[in-house]
């Protein structure tokens, strides 16, 4: 028994950590809401380039055939940089279930697809669990959840129509596909077991991501409220704010091994993974949500503005708390699984 | 105890019902706080004035009614309930005008009363400085006196002025007295935006409109005329427009019932359409219902004390923790029905109720912020009401 | 339109909360605690000396002839006092069923019930909406609910199994009737009607002492952090005690009008007064638990003695709060009124 | 990241399981906290020591198994999972005896630690006094030197003192230096109660049962060797203390694993019987299976930074907010499904689980309270973990 991650996962995440401190500041993130696709190029070739876009991709295809316990940290850092982009579409969903796929003989566009995306040439789109496809105007493919068959639509093969999400960076489309157009990669017991085996990565991804969106929120407001001063004090001296700012941390730090374990039950494929992903998720939502409130109660007037940062971290993490099943979804699938 | 409504005030129930039926919009307007916004809610406005409906409460005399507060009551809950426009003007309306009729002169009244009534001049609040938020007593713009010129010269900058960027005058407090500290010194000066030294800058606000304002003042003069109440005597004048902000002049429970209602319509169609967060969401539904009807019957003791000549006093922080925090919490059970289609705004047309919800829980987050945080109405209710030592 | 009560009712209202200050302190509480059935007997007598015992009796039977909105702020003192024994069956539950059963012709006893319960010597007890009724064994009259029709039980024809409660005062007992032991005053459509009544006066009732109690405790409390001294100053200049009692007043505040406006549709028997009713209940129920748990946390260990007096109200309060429906049930029936 | 437990932990647990499914008590023993029940539960201490399972975790010379600390923590699941009886000794146990391993002398520990392990000492704490208790600084029972006799002359008051009228010993903090202030010139002594001079006094708390104890101490004489520590030194070394009493070892999520297992029967069984309130209380439910796995897991990590050299520090005050305020959270979630039998103690035939809810509920509330008040520990957080200034 050892709950802890590795030296060599925690210096991934602090080189990850380090780059995207440096490449995906806020004023980049605001670039991605004010530009034509939402994307930050650069930022994405860096990853690749540093392995974390094929994290999952196998060895032989361009990735460093790693898991999502490795993955974990990795997707909490873009969380914390509110990175622009389909990270969790490409990076932990499509990854794994072509990578899974790749495997069948039948289906050879697959191993390209993989390189591309490892390579940082394929962004990927995704409509598990939600009608609203993130990104789908650039994604080089779409993978789509057809009445239960896991299916491949490729670019123009779909009717598009851009749905605005509050996170300006985060472009939404509702879907439309002939069927003919589309091709499908598994049906029947083995399509629905890739879909839900994807639906619980994402939802692990959106979780990891918040995670670190809410530690970025308590980090810029410890900072605001030792430096505003009110009533000739710092604001962090008043009872009130030291608990606003406890509680965010508490919610925060039960979150977080709700996360990893449920990172560690996908990896291994435990029998419980579903489980373990609904109450990280629900965990993961629940505390970006109320970390949220707390930094920008906190904040007061000027949290409220857009010239400040925090609304760009309070967005993407509204956004994310709602998708991939919000809590109350995935408590009702914790519910199921406890049988009640 | 008498929870009736008079005949005369079930006509005019009726008569607000009868005209609100026939005028409001059929669709809702742009926000607002948006600059094409505020211009189609000002042409509202001028609807409303020329029927006499912009201030019902005003004497006649200044385009109001003459109506009661319990006609007011009446007025804002046909209002919120045939989903009007919100009120650009509110600021005025709400917080300037119970001020200029408590301390204003009858120069004063007659002149900016009419005009704030018919939406000829726009108000907005000048409280919050940089450096005073919470602790609005640390302002440090400056008012300099100009005997030749019989007036006075202002310097310094307001900031998250609402809506400030599209009004025409500001209302706020400046020091008067250079030597003064906090509470004292300070007077309460109106300045039409257009004054030579002025400079306002608008700003994003956390809901995507440009809704803040910053305004800077340079050596701007404004005559003796503008000062509303007794030079250096600007925070008692003050603090009767913050009691209003915090009670229930700002926020009449009419708005809330009509959020509450909203919302259980939601509910109902959320469970037809098989949500799976609706079974798990029914008390919370329930229970914005019953804050919103106890927010409305505690406003109709707090009616009947003010009618009867009692104070509220510190117990309008009451109402303030009250109406702020139930607002935020009817949104977020509206955002829980709504799951992943929460986090559409009014420009996807795929967003439920045109995105009201996603923008009402936004806007509903800077409840417990402004009109003092809810933080500082927490202390008032403390030491003021419950007489805790302040240490 | 007028909320607010009328200077007569503020007066009964003052006379009632001195007497009871007067007469049932703290250790008359701890008296009824101790003692063999529960009561304070001179305390009652003294009451209905007062006419509030038989408030709600006809002026023909000794009664003052008076409703519900002359009442609830009676027994916001009663709660306040934690009044020891069966006043919400009796005063404000077996008074009006009966007086309204009293003007049909049949029944010739209840005339007589009436007149010993305004006079004090009739004590009642219900088993409306829970089977665990209170102080059976002394009342005089039990008032049953046998499947919707309403039964009389009177002593002896009863086999009563003792219940303990965590408040010590309050005796409960589970009741077992023969069926031909019972007398039937009301059956069928009215019969019903009698029963759905009864419980809402007493959930009115039960509402108006969880007001009184939860006043009680915050006044416990404000003065105990006035006080007590620790880290050199009153507890009570701390900001987080200071927010624990702005809440505690808070939830209080907004649950007194909710069931002084029930209180009113009572009287007059609004088509909405068992859903005015429902929600008054809640929000005491609501109210006087989240007002307790702020008492107890702001006195820290003293509270959770049971020397001091605090736990007298707190037990009460729970007590009640659980009794004739809790929150949860109440806001159900406010859901079914509202149609979801 | 490794989630398994080794062949030889699995061994470990089997042989737990084994042993507790042999011995655990078939009923429920009464309540520990009063002198009946007490005694019972002594009698069931004496069994766990005969079998070595009263202290797994220390030495076998001191009657333990030289359990690891993940092997103490199966021990406690298992522990809650049998259902087994509260540990009327984990004062000594889990408070005093990590001190007397960190700080005591050999001879302190070859004395006092078997007696403890076997139930022979028993022990209470004498932290609070009168007017000591959030402010655990301002401690002013005096110990004054005696050198003739080579010792200490004790005098004040102790309070709040759990099960001390059925204790035999008292650990606490008295002032030794009489010049010094606030949290210098304390000492750590361990008190015999038998001591002459030494007056215990037992009463009642919340829950019913005389749990509580003031203990007056006049003139009573210790001799040297009753000093854990250094002389004047002892806050440091109580601090150590409180430390493990607000993290794990107090409180292993065993615990509440259990208690949220019970809550989801409670849960079917209500909703088998058709209870109104099941349906709106099944998130509720599931939130707290939850936030007892989740505290699982964190102490896992916790775990895993001990047993690697990491300190927690003021970490510890984070796991006491979580559990103390998960514990009631799930008992006010218990009380909400039964309603009005929530109100039934356990001396009511018709109470369901014993009124064990009840019971539960009332003792969930002295968790925010004792081990320093979590207002206190908020702060603890706030400065020390996120470093905001202290003022």
């Amino acid at each position: 028994m050892r709950f802890a991650f590795s030296d060599d996962q925690l210096l991934f995440r602090d080189t990850v950590r380090d780059f995207l401190a440096k490449e995906c500041q806020p004023e980049r993130v605001r670039e991605a809401w004010a530009n034509d696709d939402g994307l930050l190029p650069d930022v994405w070739a860096g990853l690749a380039e540093m392995g974390v876009i094929g994290l999952l991709v196998p060895e032989a295809l361009g990735g460093l055939g790693m898991d999502e316990l490795d993955l974990v940290l990795l997707l909490e850092e873009t969380g914390r940089a509110a990175l622009p982009g389909p990270v969790i579409d490409t990076v932990a969903v499509a990854a794994p279930t072509l990578a899974r796929l790749q495997q069948a003989p039948d289906h050879q566009p697959i191993a390209g697809w993989l390189s591309e995306l490892a390579a940082g040439t394929l962004l990927a789109a995704t409509n598990f669990g939600s009608p609203l496809v993130g990104h789908a105007d650039v994604a080089s493919l779409v993978l789509l959840d057809v009445e239960g068959e896991l299916h491949a639509a490729l670019p123009g093969s779909m009717a598009l129509v851009a749905q605005a999400s509050v996170d300006g960076s985060r472009r939404l489309f509702t879907v439309d596909t002939a069927r003919d157009s589309t091709v499908c990669l598994a049906r029947d017991d083995r399509g629905r077991s890739c879909i839900e085996g994807a639906f619980d990565r994402g939802a692990l991804a959106a979780a990891a991501q918040l995670l670190g969106l809410a530690d970025r929120m308590l980090e810029l407001t410890v900072g605001y409220v030792k430096q505003r001063e009110q009533f000739g004090v710092p604001i962090g001296t008043f009872q009130a704010v030291k608990h606003h700012l406890a509680d965010a941390l508490l919610a925060l730090s039960f979150a977080r091994p709700a996360v990893y374990n449920a990172a560690c039950s996908v990896a291994r494929e435990l029998p419980d993974a579903a489980r373990d992903v609904s109450m990280a998720k629900a965990c993961a939502s629940d505390a970006a949500h109320a970390v949220g409130r707390h930094a920008l109660q906190c904040h007061g007037a000027i949290g409220y503005t857009i010239e400040y940062d925090l609304h760009l971290y309070l967005k993407r993490a509204w956004a994310l708390a709602a998708s991939w099943g919000d809590a109350a979804w995935h408590r009702d699938r914790v519910g199921v699984a406890l049988g009640i | 105890m008498d929870l009736d409504w008079t005949s005369a005030e079930q006509a005019f129930r009726a008569e607000c019902r009868g005209w609100l039926a026939s005028h409001v919009p059929r669709d809702p307007l742009p926000s607002g706080d948006t600059r094409e916004g505020f211009a189609r809610h000002l042409e509202w406005e001028r609807i409303l004035h020329e029927d006499r409906w912009s201030v019902v409460s005003w004497p006649a005399a200044y385009g109001g009614r003459d109506a009661t507060l319990w006609e007011w009551l009446i007025f804002e809950e046909e209002y919120y309930r045939a989903g009007a426009p919100q009120r650009v003007t509110q600021n005025g309306i709400f917080l300037l005008a119970p001020t200029l009729f408590e301390f204003g002169t009858e120069e004063q009244k007659d002149h900016y009363l009419p005009r704030m009534a018919a939406a000829e001049d726009l108000w907005c609040q000048g409280w919050s400085e940089p450096n005073a938020g919470s602790d609005l007593a640390s302002i440090s713009s400056r008012a300099q006196r100009d005997e030749g010129a019989g007036g006075w010269r202002l310097t310094g900058q307001k900031t998250w002025t609402t809506r400030g960027a599209f009004c025409t005058h500001l209302f706020g407090l400046f020091r008067t007295d250079p030597d003064s500290e906090r509470h004292r010194g300070l007077t309460y000066l109106m300045v039409p935006l257009d004054t030579p030294g002025v400079t306002v800058r608008g700003f994003g606000r956390l809901d995507g409109d440009e809704g803040f304002a910053e305004v800077f003042l340079e050596d701007a003069f404004v005559p003796d005329g503008c000062v509303l109440g007794g030079v250096n005597e600007g925070w008692s004048v003050a603090m009767a427009t913050t009691s209003s902000e915090r009670g229930l002049t700002l926020r009449s429970p009419g708005r809330f019932v009509a959020t509450a209602d909203r919302l259980i319509d939601l509910y109902k169609r959320q469970r037809r359409a098989g949500a799976p967060a609706a079974p798990s969401s029914r008390d919370a539904v329930v229970q914005a219902w019953i804050d919103a009807e106890t927010y409305r019957l505690y406003t109709l003791a707090d009616v009947t004390d003010i009618v009867e000549g009692r104070s509220l006093g510190a117990r309008s922080s009451l109402n303030k923790l009250w109406w702020s925090e139930m607002d935020v919490r009817m949104h977020e059970t509206a955002l829980r029905l709504l799951s992943s289609a929460g986090e559409l705004t009014d420009a996807a047309p795929a967003a439920v109720d045109g995105g009201s919800w996603a923008k009402g829980f936004q806007f509903s987050l800077s409840g417990p912020i402004y009109a003092g945080t809810n933080e500082i109405q927490r202390n008032i209710v403390a030491e003021r009401v419950l007489g805790l030592p302040r240490r």
